[in-house]
């Protein structure tokens, strides 16, 4: 432990030499000034810290936030017991879990059952490494970022196939099966509508991604006019969208877990912590896909009004003028990046829940054909289009533009009027018996 | 209808529907909510509501019941309700136990319709939970109501107010 | 900002030795606080209420199998298509000739996706039965 | 139900002091529609009046009931395409197996009793399959064996039920209860 | 029972082929009695090879309370409050046919007045029936937010009913002859209120679910059922309506007041589950239509009017019984309100009543279908025997059939349009 420690030190030492200035700022503010050898590990250290703390807050106040939407949408009051406006609701929930016998039954497979939910919470989690909460709160800023995201969140797949094979119930098991089948069906339009982000921004890097958004890159230094959404949006964003709420299993696709059919699918048996764990593991990927939705298309980290609010009204000289302290501009920008970042990203969470609210839960033959027949070749269209319109954006041939409107109308038409007839086609095909 | 169907099976109406359902859901995000805090709020009852058994007394405090056991022959459950009486030197009855079962009560209310003096009454009040099965069979000092209580309740029901 | 690029490497590891420790160790304080009640019923596996018959464990239909193996062939084309999005991304207007060529091959390889989609289609292999 | 079937039947009906159907050698009822279109194809039954709601009731005997069965289905007339329900009855002497059909194009309704010889009833399921899970019930209650049902298991009461218990000399004795253990 | 014991008779459906593979294991899986969506204690041992249903046994009898047995052993009134627990969701159609047995039997007559409550009150109970179908229907199909709104419109009915009747779901109002009570004073202005109030909460539930495609993949061409079917199981309801078939006993063969009130049968076209759905949705607008003429034609009107005429007669009584003592003749009859206003008919003792012997078998169309009630009675004070025709019996054993090579998660669809409840199949 202590050689790795050292050499984990020695690694950090060697790339770099000092610590951000915010983070000097604000020791400074609570009273403390950093030794003078304080270097990378200990900045690691804090800044794994303050992740796990935005993570696993952000998680339990989502779900209190989920069960108040909830409550909201059916004219409910919701949890409002524990602590001023049920805010305690989900630590009440997690003492209670906690205290909760864990049965384990006869004929499960005790180490594949217990690895199940571990499997399942570990890439859910890994994956806040790669979100940039702000420029700085970022661990580790990959050239490779958004293919490092999905790598890690197919993981989970297998810790709930695991879960739901050792259960040895069937509902569990077929849940599992659905739920393989289901992940692995929508992680490719998932990475095929970030293909084209990519292809927009020339860098798999999400930090990088962000400031391609902010940059002006598309000529337009203003705000949210320069974002991914405006130029991405009918197709990319609405694939990503809803592959995302597909491969953190909400309804409409929660067929892995479909109480009404298959009790609660993998994780029928759990009880307990174990259950927590695959609770806590679920939120936490649904956090996930919210925070990388805005990271693709929604600017990240920025003020939809065009770079940062600090930036541009001087908080910090304002601060400075008004109690005298100096020097809080990077602090400042750190504290508005995070709010933006956390802003869009439940607002994307919201509309998760909403959507919860509101429909109903698709049939994984139907869900399976949404992917396979609809998604896929749409991305696929869509990969096309933003490739002739990149060229188009670069080169300014006229020729291009008409091509790419030549693919959007042909192409995504032609697609839409083939499904449409291919849906009306099965319809009639249901029609026969009855009207026969 | 069908044709109807069809029309609509396709994408972009299908996604238009969609979005007409979740505003609909919508609508109701800011509604305010019907369910009430039940212990701080308490659910307004009807007047005729099958609650808590309670046996009227007269006006004057004295026992109204006459001990005709109508009903406990009409009661659906068996051996429900338990009246034990004897006769004074008058003739006239005396009530010595009367005991109600409340666990196991279905709260049909036929016992108040064949009472011929309109004695035992249901009333709005549906706490009735106990910590024991003990404690869930009434005696008739638990059932009977004051003779205020009992005037009240045959204004409130519209019956002759008072009874001598 | 460079740097900060190979800086994380020890934080993805401490992550991972969290996210990877975390739920073992909340499961074993769980095991050491909870209360126990065992009971003859809680050891059965939950099938609605009844004893279970025959073993949850069985061979499902090859047609379940059908989309893993249609995951593979798209996935790994997939990740070949990232590094295409990356070079084609970072295009300049000087090089418009090599940017044709790979628009050309990327339509090829996107084709052909595209056919072995509609092949797979048109033979049933989507169909969840 | 205001008359649905019979147009003969009384409005209002007042309190027969002799039940038709316990007399019917004695006063013998008049046959009623269905009664004497059953006649007329060559069907004997035993006309039992019809009951208060005004349904024409006929007994048949068992070895008949399917040809008068297939007959009421099957007659442009009659058109009695829907049973309602199989009820078992116990005479005490006898039991009875009582067929209430309905004819969704005519509205009109009757009911077949069938004495059931020595606990013994053809099933009507060849006509009408609806009878099914209705002559599992009766077989369940009544222990009225229906000759010809393809799986006359029970229904509602556990498969290791002994005895039936609607019948009137079912007897509450079952070590098994969990209530005669208290 | 073992998976050998399965023996439901193999049913071919055309054009689905249920092959068997050699090389693929099949899955029984009990599905019931404590599963979340089957409504109750259903059990139904299910063959699947993948995710198609191979084979279906329904197996009943888990809330067997022998209702039937009961009405043996306790009086005509005793029995009654038991009813309420045959079909809890809409109790006020059981009633309506032990009441109406009883009353055929003995030949009792029934006020005007009382028929058009008992109208108003069972088509108010078919708007609750229908609405917890349509909330747990689309909750068996995933969508949460319609199963609450259906609560909430649900709890609008139970507080109508809890204010004549003085409960929410165990009703036991209605008498041999008559009511427990008259309604009480603005109660009709209540449920005229509420008449005005629900349409817009239908429009809403159309809105969210009608055109939904989602709802309508999963429910447009499952779960046929024509009219063979219907007569091959004595499928009834909304179930049969929905196949095309009007038999709907309202209009066919009115019982209570429904002759003097104009409305529709809904029927739909194919029989799916999207029909049935649509079928019930429509039937709650009919109900509605229903009510708002019973209330404009109750005769009597308001309770507080009639409670005037009542106060009215009793004041002239009163008048000539004085008259009488003064003159110390016989006092003069004082006409009587009209009969048809009141609430109850013949002056009876509930306590030991008993109709003269006869049998009865009295039918209504429940918001299931066709609940039947045969009655023997011999004379004595207990009936010789009732019999009660659930709906939900012969509409459940139509689903295995149904259900054969279909998808596991079609069953839910399938099975929540039947719109069984398992009270009235085991009783």
């Amino acid at each position: 432990m202590v050689e790795l420690v050292s050499v984990l030190k020695t690694m950090a030492v060697s790339q770099v030499q000092s610590y951000p200035d915010w983070l000097a700022q604000l020791f400074g503010f609570i009273g403390v000034s950093l030794p003078d050898d304080f270097l990378l590990f200990q900045w690691a250290v804090i800044l794994f810290t303050a992740i796990a703390i935005v993570g696993q807050a952000a998680v339990v106040f989502m779900v209190l936030m989920e069960r108040k939407v909830l409550a909201w949408l059916t004219q409910r009051i919701g949890p409002n017991r524990v602590g001023p406006f049920g805010l305690l609701q989900t630590l009440a929930d997690g003492v209670k879990l906690l205290f909760k016998e864990d049965i384990m039954t006869r004929d499960q497979d005790k180490l594949l059952f217990t690895l199940g939910p571990a499997l399942f919470f570990l890439p859910c989690f890994v994956v806040y490494a790669l979100i940039p909460f702000t420029s700085e709160l970022l661990a580790i800023a990959l050239p490779t970022g958004a293919l490092l995201f999905f790598a890690l969140s197919s993981i989970s797949v297998i810790g709930i196939v695991i879960s739901g094979w050792a259960s040895n119930n069937k509902y569990s098991l077929l849940g599992g099966m659905r739920s393989a089948a289901q992940a692995i069906s929508y992680e490719i339009p998932l990475v095929l509508a970030v293909l084209a982000v990519v292809l927009y921004a020339g860098t798999m890097n999400i930090r990088d991604i962000i400031e391609m958004q902010n940059n002006g890159a598309f000529g337009f230094p203003f705000g949210f006019i320069s974002w991914f959404s405006i130029w991405l949006f009918p197709l990319s964003f609405i694939i990503f969208f809803i592959s995302s709420i597909a491969e953190v299993n909400r309804i409409p696709f929660d067929l892995p877990e479909a109480e009404s059919e298959l009790v609660s699918g993998y994780n029928t048996e759990y009880t307990g912590m174990k259950f927590a764990t695959f609770f806590l593991a679920e939120y936490a990927a649904l956090f996930a896909m919210g925070a990388l939705t805005v990271c693709f298309f929604f600017g990240g980290y920025y003020s939809p009004l065009g770079g940062l609010l600090s930036e541009t009204l001087k908080i910090d000289v304002i601060l400075q003028s008004l109690i005298g302290i100096d020097g809080f501009a990077g602090l400042v920008r750190q504290l508005e990046m995070i709010s933006w970042m956390m802003l869009k990203t439940y607002i994307f969470i919201f509309v998760a829940m909403w959507i919860r609210g509101s429909l109903p839960r698709l049939k994984p033959d139907e869900l399976m054909g949404f992917s396979w027949k609809f998604l896929i070749p749409l991305s696929l269209i869509n990969i096309f289009m933003i490739a002739i319109q990149k060229y188009w954006h670069v080169t300014s041939d006229l020729t291009f533009g008409l091509a790419w409107a030549a693919v959007l109308v042909l192409g995504v038409g032609g697609f839409c009027v083939m499904m449409s007839r291919h849906f009306t086609a099965k319809l009639e095909e249901r029609f026969k018996p009855a009207l026969t | 209808m069908s044709q109807d169907q069809n029309k609509n099976s396709q994408v972009f109406e299908g996604m238009a529907n969609i979005g007409k359902g979740m505003a609909t859901v919508m609508k109701h995000f800011g509604r305010k909510p019907v369910t009430l805090e039940y212990p701080e709020v308490m659910p307004d009852l009807s007047t005729r509501f099958h609650g808590r058994l309670a046996l009227l007394t007269k006006s004057d405090g004295t026992d109204l019941c006459i001990g005709c056991k109508a009903c406990a022959k009409v009661c659906p459950c068996n051996d429900l309700i338990q009246i034990e009486m004897h006769r004074d030197e008058d003739k006239k009855p005396v009530i010595d136990q009367f005991t109600i079962d409340k666990g196991r009560c279905i709260f049909c209310g036929n016992c108040t319709e064949v009472c011929p003096v309109d004695c035992i009454k249901m009333l709005p009040d549906f706490e009735l939970s106990g910590y024991s099965r003990e404690e869930l069979v009434l005696d008739k000092h638990d059932l009977t109501l004051t003779g205020e209580e009992s005037d009240e309740w045959r204004q409130i029901r519209g019956m002759n107010p008072h009874v001598e | 900002m460079s740097h900060m690029y190979l800086t994380g490497f020890p934080l993805l590891i401490l992550l991972l030795a969290f996210a990877g420790v975390m739920p073992f160790l909340l499961m074993t304080i769980a095991q050491i606080v909870q209360f126990k009640a065992p009971g003859k019923g809680k050891y059965t596996t939950y099938e609605s209420g009844m004893e279970p018959f025959g073993d949850a464990r069985i061979q499902f239909d090859v047609k379940f199998y059908m989309y893993a193996l249609l995951f593979i062939v798209f996935d790994i084309e997939t990740v070949f298509l990232f590094p295409w999005a990356i070079t084609y991304g970072n295009l300049e207007l000087d090089s418009m000739a090599f940017m044709g060529m790979l628009l050309v091959e990327m339509t090829i390889f996107i084709g052909i996706l595209l056919v072995g989609l509609i092949y797979a289609f048109r033979r049933d292999a989507l169909k969840w039965q | 139900m205001s008359e649905p079937t019979n147009e003969n039947a009384p409005e209002n009906k007042e309190p027969a002091p002799n039940p038709p159907q316990e007399t019917p050698e004695e006063k013998g009822p008049e046959p009623g529609e269905f009664g004497k279109l059953l006649a007329e194809n060559g069907l004997t039954v035993d006309p039992l009046g019809p009951d208060a709601v005004g349904v024409e009731m006929i007994g048949v005997a068992p070895d008949k009931v399917l040809d008068v069965a297939k007959f009421l289905r099957d007659s442009q007339i009659t058109k009695m395409d829907f049973l309602m329900s199989v009820s078992g009855v116990d005479h005490k002497e006898y039991r009875e197996s009582v067929y209430h059909v309905y004819s969704v194009d005519t509205h009109k309704s009757i009911c077949i009793k069938v004495k059931a010889d020595n606990d013994h009833v053809p099933s009507l399921m060849p006509v009408w399959p609806a009878a099914d899970w209705h002559e599992r019930e009766a077989f369940d209650l009544f222990g009225i064996i229906y000759d010809g049902h393809p799986d006359l298991r029970r229904l509602l009461m556990p498969v290791d039920w002994i005895g039936y218990p609607l019948r009137k000399d079912y007897k509450q004795d079952d070590p098994r209860l969990v209530w005669n253990e208290r | 029972m073992t998976a050998t014991d399965v023996t439901t008779p193999q049913i071919q459906i055309p054009g689905v082929s249920v092959e068997q593979d050699t090389d693929t294991e099949d899955l029984v899986v009990n599905i019931g009695p404590q599963h979340p969506s089957t409504h109750g204690v259903l059990r139904l041992i299910t063959t699947l090879n993948g995710e198609v249903v191979k084979e279906m046994e329904a197996v009943i009898g888990y809330l067997h309370r022998s209702k039937e047995k009961m009405a043996e052993g306790v009086s005509y009134f005793q029995y009654q409050p038991t009813i309420d627990r045959v079909e809890y969701l809409s109790s006020f159609y059981d009633h309506y046919a032990y009441v109406t047995a009883v009353e055929k039997i003995a030949g009792l007559k029934v006020p005007k007045r009382v028929e058009y409550i008992r109208m108003i009150t069972m088509e108010l109970n078919r708007i609750t029936s229908h609405l917890l179908w349509f909330g747990t229907f689309l909750l068996d199909l995933g969508a949460t937010s319609p199963f609450f709104y259906a609560f909430r419109d649900r709890e609008e009915i139970f507080k109508i009913f809890e204010d004549i009747t003085g409960a929410r779901m165990m009703y036991n109002y209605y008498r041999f002859g008559g009511l427990n009570n008259d309604i009480t004073p603005g109660w009709l202005d209540k449920v005229r209120y509420f008449c005005d109030w629900f349409p817009d909460r239908l429009d809403e539930y159309e809105a969210i679910v009608n055109k939904n495609p989602i709802v309508m993949d999963r429910t447009i061409g499952l779960g046929l059922i024509d009219r063979e079917l219907c007569m091959k199981y004595g499928v009834t309801g909304p179930n049969i309506r929905a196949a095309g078939v009007p038999m709907d006993l309202r209009k066919t063969n009115p019982y209570c007041c429904y002759d003097e009130i104009e409305f529709d049968v809904p029927v739909g076209e194919r029989g799916d589950v999207y029909d049935r759905y649509i079928v019930r949705m429509k039937e709650m607008r009919e109900s509605l239509r229903i009510i708002r003429q019973a209330i404009d034609k109750i005769p009597g009107g308001d309770a507080a009017e009639v409670e005037k005429l009542r106060q009215a007669v009793a004041a002239k009584e009163e008048a000539a019984k004085a008259k009488a003592k003064e003159t110390g003749e016989k006092p003069e009859p004082v006409p009587p309100i009209n009969p048809d206003f009141e609430f109850k008919g013949q002056k009876i003792n509930l306590m030991t009543y008993k109709p003269p012997a006869g049998e009865a078998y009295t039918t209504v169309e429940s918001p299931r279908g066709l609940l039947g009630c045969y009655m023997i009675s011999d004379g004595t004070p207990k009936a010789a025997r009732v019999k009660w025709r659930g709906a939900s019996f012969s509409n459940l054993a139509a689903l295995p059939e149904l259900m054969i090579g279909q998808l596991y998660p079609d069953l839910m669809a399938i099975f929540g349009s039947l719109d069984v409840i398992m009270p009235e199949v085991d009783r």
